[in-house]
């Protein structure tokens, strides 16, 4: 008898997720990556920790939410569809699980500041979010190009008390947000926490944020379990640089679950990528011929990332997740019908995966299963954009 | 034992070191500029393979990498330069892990061997994961330059002492590359690395100044300048300015 | 001994509060409401329409929300302040409950079609995401002046698939979208509901609103006595028509709380009207030498309402709640200090109340005092607004 | 009973009564209207007293009501104008019950009779809500004219009619003031209420044109129009032209 493998366990030692993974950061920044390590494994396995961040979570930040039974889209696709509402928690998406859980941690490890980057602006509202209600000082990294997009975003953080520093360097987005922080870490890291928004990164952030996000699969378990639901047949979710799949694959990845990881059509990093070195870490990369990296493009701005977490391209190459695409216009197409349907305007990330559904219920989605559909997050950040596409203005 | 920690531990018993940094293919003429600097009193010379995201560069090195991508620069590209140059001095290529993880670890190591490369400095390839590229390069002789941090713990210089090939790098301060106005923890960090080996041991990042240099070769093997000298290339100094340059450096270290 | 008086019981059967309330409608409007109050009657005795309600409002809109206690403003003030999160409410502030109970009655009543007045568009987007969520028709009034200044609101409900009729009589705004709403309503009530979106209006409404309110002080309550802090000083909640302060008193009505409702500065019905009648029903108004109603006026688009729900005139009348008054300047800068130290941005109307708290604390409230503040709504729809205000361009 | 039970009742007996609508204060000699349709025939005339929300109105009576308020119509200066006018046929004044309240009940009442008005249309003011008002008009003579609605259930037309005063007022269809292209269920309402009074009877709501007006007064006492005549003034029509329109109504009536 073959024992099965187990999948979604911690990395190696070194960090690696089979060939994915590690430490690939200037020699300065080692020693905070393995502090951080040390760090994370002591606070995970201290339960007050656990039991601090879970009630930051529940008190703070809405936690659990719910598991929504999308009836008439359902039947609209004759698969049976239970949503799991990341689009109801603090700051509107599942970012908050992540920084709350390394908000704390800077705490504990007697840090007094974070520092982010931001895309969108999603991830740094949510650090300066969390920043502001622990006392922690914050300064965010936002491509200068993004902060002109996303001027809203610039003052809500503002607002929540964080400094935002507009990146110059590079395309001046999302990625150049992330070597400047990398940059700005080497001179703070005595003080300062660098507050990773997505599962990629040096170890042991894509683990750590796998880890703090999979509180979103574990309790759509229990919740799927409390319904009479059981094991879904298919679990999907949204993959920018993969935090909310991860975090909701966690809660089933040693089941019987099929899981699906749906990848913005231009930023499509297992879908079009190759192995490389990035921001640490080695993955899944959109890169040119010479190896240099190129730019992801998406209408969507939080899968705007031209890298996937580590842990995914194993999980892609293990066979045990798949990762599909979804192109700008049946994205716009599913957003609508969500909201039609159900009330429910989800963020433009999230209606990936429901543009996904959408084209294969019925073929790779057999008509009756059982699918949970992660909602990372809401769609009002993104009804502006939405309403300038649809009226071709954009 | 590489070539290259052999020549630079030779050179230790005369002088100082000095070893300028240029971005490869940010000029048509970038070549010109190595030799230049070679003629005024480079020891070795660090060229810059440029890439899309370097992490470890402020400002200056990023503007000098994103001009020579848009010129067209290849790991390819430089490395043939290199090649048919003949350059009088050893040529240590700088770059980031991907440009050469992408290239193949095999082949790249290849490449830089048969373009008489002596070796190379990969700021994000940390110790722990820079086994696969050693046990290629090695033996072919090109040498992976480490670097020591103010922030590395004394167990870790050790190790990355006992490691590193050719020379240490000893990062002067907790920054990227950079122009900085003193030698920061650079005495610290020399000595730390001192204590656990006998290779030749460089200061860099911030080093601006002769002034700067002076101090620094006090207490290390020589110095490393990049940002000072890229800046004047971007700000368009010909050669001869450069080597004026270079050989201010120069007369400060002897 | 004298027998204490009971609170926030039902009203007369002709909808009384004390001498306000009533039924002020055109004939044609009289058997809906008395429909209607007949089958809210009948639904809200079937624990199979209340179990559906309570679930609905737990699957779809998020609830129950948390209490956060605020532990940086608590320690800044020297009061203890817990906020009720209607924040995290689905559609991001208390609207969804009430519009969940209705769309769910219309449903019973065999209609198939909702209508509904909005202002700034609040209750507009909750109205439309019921309906859609339970597959209604629906048309949302509103006056045309707030369709230009809120029209991403407008596309909001469209994506939701409702229709947005801008209405362009008298001051085309909120207290004309009502009047046009009830026009409406008068030809179409065979079919159509009107979801009234406070707890204003001809009876039932102020009552049934203020029971599908009650939610949030039912919860409340609870939520304190779990955590032992049993029943708090001061029940502090906004108050533009007056449902989200009514939900969260009817808690605490015949506890020793104290109760205050805070008005905008320049929409303050208690403080600054006198009794009349509009939209059917008699309460407190802001009103001219000959009766004609005033418009009222607050960078809060949700308070800015001439007059209040009838029960809280009621409430004022008796002593048993008190209504206070909070000018434009204190809720911008309350709503900043929240962000700031809690990492919450409230909504302008909800930031009223935190105003009003920073402005007497340690006096009308005493140092140490416990306070339950009614965070009615997030901030993200009124970061724009503050953003140019901040900026002196409004 | 009130005076203008008897008036109506009285003329039920000869003709088919015919009640335009003006707004009070439209235009500064908005009495001359009054004047004006009384000599073309009107029985009796509804003078609205304008109200910020009016909303049994549509967008014509709506309209004219804003500008008479801009004008500065009040309760009172519409008062003055009908007691110093002296019409030849009854008044009774159509207002949202606002007005009244806050100007205060008995004083509203007391104003309206010594202004010799006969009685009021509250649109707003439902039966279960009217006895306080009731109280104070019956006695000083003032009629409290109530409404049926298409909508209204028998057991309700019953109490209404024992209510009503003056006469009732049959709304031809769900649907505020406006004009419209028949009579819609004007019929079954009328019917509804001859079943359960004798008080006189009339139809409004969307009578338009003489034409509708000669069907609703196939099975009722009468017609009242407003919409019709409201939209013309606000065209700039002059007494002469609405003296016309009125005389046409008369014409279908008669
Ligand atoms: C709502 C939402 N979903 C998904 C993502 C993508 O991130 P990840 O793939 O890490 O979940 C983002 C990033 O901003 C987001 O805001
Ligand atoms: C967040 C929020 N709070 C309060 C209000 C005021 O309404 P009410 O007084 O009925 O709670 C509104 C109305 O739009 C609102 O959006």
């Amino acid at each position: 008898m073959t024992q099965r493998p187990i999948y979604m366990g911690p990395p190696d030692d070194g960090g690696h997720f089979g060939s994915f993974g590690g430490r690939f950061v200037p020699e300065a920044l080692m020693p905070a990556c393995l502090e951080l390590d040390d760090a994370f494994r002591d606070a995970w396995r201290d339960p007050a920790f656990v039991s601090e961040y879970r009630e930051t979570l529940h008190e703070f930040g809405g936690r659990p939410t719910p598991i929504t039974y999308l009836g008439r889209l359902s039947q609209h696709l004759g698969i049976e569809i239970y949503a799991k509402r990341e689009d109801l928690a603090h700051t509107g998406s599942h970012k908050i699980n992540n920084v709350v859980g390394q908000a704390l941690l800077t705490k504990r490890m007697g840090k007094r500041r974070v520092i982010a980057e931001t895309g969108a602006g999603q991830h740094g509202v949510a650090t300066a979010t969390a920043a502001a209600r622990l006392g922690l000082d914050c300064t965010v990294y936002m491509g200068e190009v993004d902060t002109v997009r996303q001027a809203l975003n610039v003052f809500r953080m503002e607002l929540l008390g964080a400094t935002v520093v507009p990146v110059t360097s590079g395309s001046r987005t999302l990625k150049d947000a992330v070597n400047e922080a990398l940059r700005e870490w080497v001179t703070c890291v005595d003080d300062t926490h660098y507050c990773i928004g997505s599962v990629m990164g040096p170890h042991p952030f894509p683990w750590m944020v796998r880890e703090f996000q999979s509180i979103i699969g574990t309790e759509a378990a229990q919740q799927l379990r409390e319904r009479g639901v059981g094991t879904p047949d298919f679990v999907v979710a949204c993959v920018g640089g993969g935090s909310n799949a991860a975090g909701v694959f966690a809660g089933f990845a040693n089941s019987d679950a099929a899981l699906v990881g749906v990848e913005a059509a231009g930023g499509s990093a297992v879908g079009l990528g190759s192995p490389g070195v990035l921001h640490g870490m080695r993955s899944l990369l959109l890169q040119d011929d010479s190896g240099q990296i190129e730019e992801a493009s998406s209408i969507s701005a939080g899968l705007d990332y031209p890298g996937i977490g580590p842990e995914h391209a194993h999980l892609a190459e293990l066979g045990r997740a798949r990762y599909v695409r979804a192109g700008d216009d049946v994205v716009i197409a599913a957003l609508q019908l969500l909201s039609e349907l159900e009330g429910i305007i989800p963020a433009l990330e999230s209606a990936h995966a429901v543009a996904w559904l959408c084209a294969v219920a019925g073929t790779e989605v057999p008509l009756g299963s059982t699918v949970l559909l992660n909602l990372s997050g809401r769609g009002d950040k993104d009804v502006a954009q939405v309403r300038s596409i649809l009226r071709g203005e954009s | 034992m590489t070539s290259l920690d052999r020549r630079l531990r030779e050179l230790r018993g005369s002088r100082r070191a000095l070893v300028p940094y240029f971005v490869g293919g940010l000029t048509k003429d970038w070549s010109q500029y190595v030799h230049g600097a070679i003629l005024a009193g480079a020891d070795a010379v660090e060229v810059g393979v440029p890439f899309s995201d370097p992490m470890m560069d402020g400002p200056v090195i990023q503007e000098g990498a994103l001009r020579a991508l848009r010129a067209g620069a290849t790991l390819e590209s430089i490395c043939h330069e290199v090649a048919s140059s003949a350059f009088d001095a050893p040529i240590v290529i700088m770059t980031y892990y991907n440009v050469l993880h992408h290239f193949g670890l095999a082949r790249a190591a290849e490449l830089l061997a048969t373009s008489g490369i002596s070796g190379v400095i990969v700021p994000d390839l940390a110790l722990e994961e820079s086994d696969a590229w050693r046990d290629v390069a090695t033996p072919l002789d090109v040498a992976t330059v480490l670097m020591v941090a103010p922030s590395t713990p004394l167990a870790r210089v050790r190790r990355i002492g006992a490691a590193s090939q050719g020379f240490v790098y000893a990062a002067a301060r907790m920054a990227v590359t950079g122009r900085a106005s003193d030698v920061g923890d650079a005495e610290r960090v020399v000595s730390a690395i001192r204590s656990t080996t006998d290779l030749a041991t460089y200061v860099g990042i911030g080093i601006t100044t002769p002034e700067q240099a002076r101090d620094a070769a006090q207490f290390s093997d020589g110095v490393i300048v990049g940002s000072a000298i890229v800046q004047q290339i971007l700000n368009g100094a010909d050669t001869t300015a450069i080597e004026a340059q270079i050989a201010s450096f120069r007369r400060a270290l002897d």
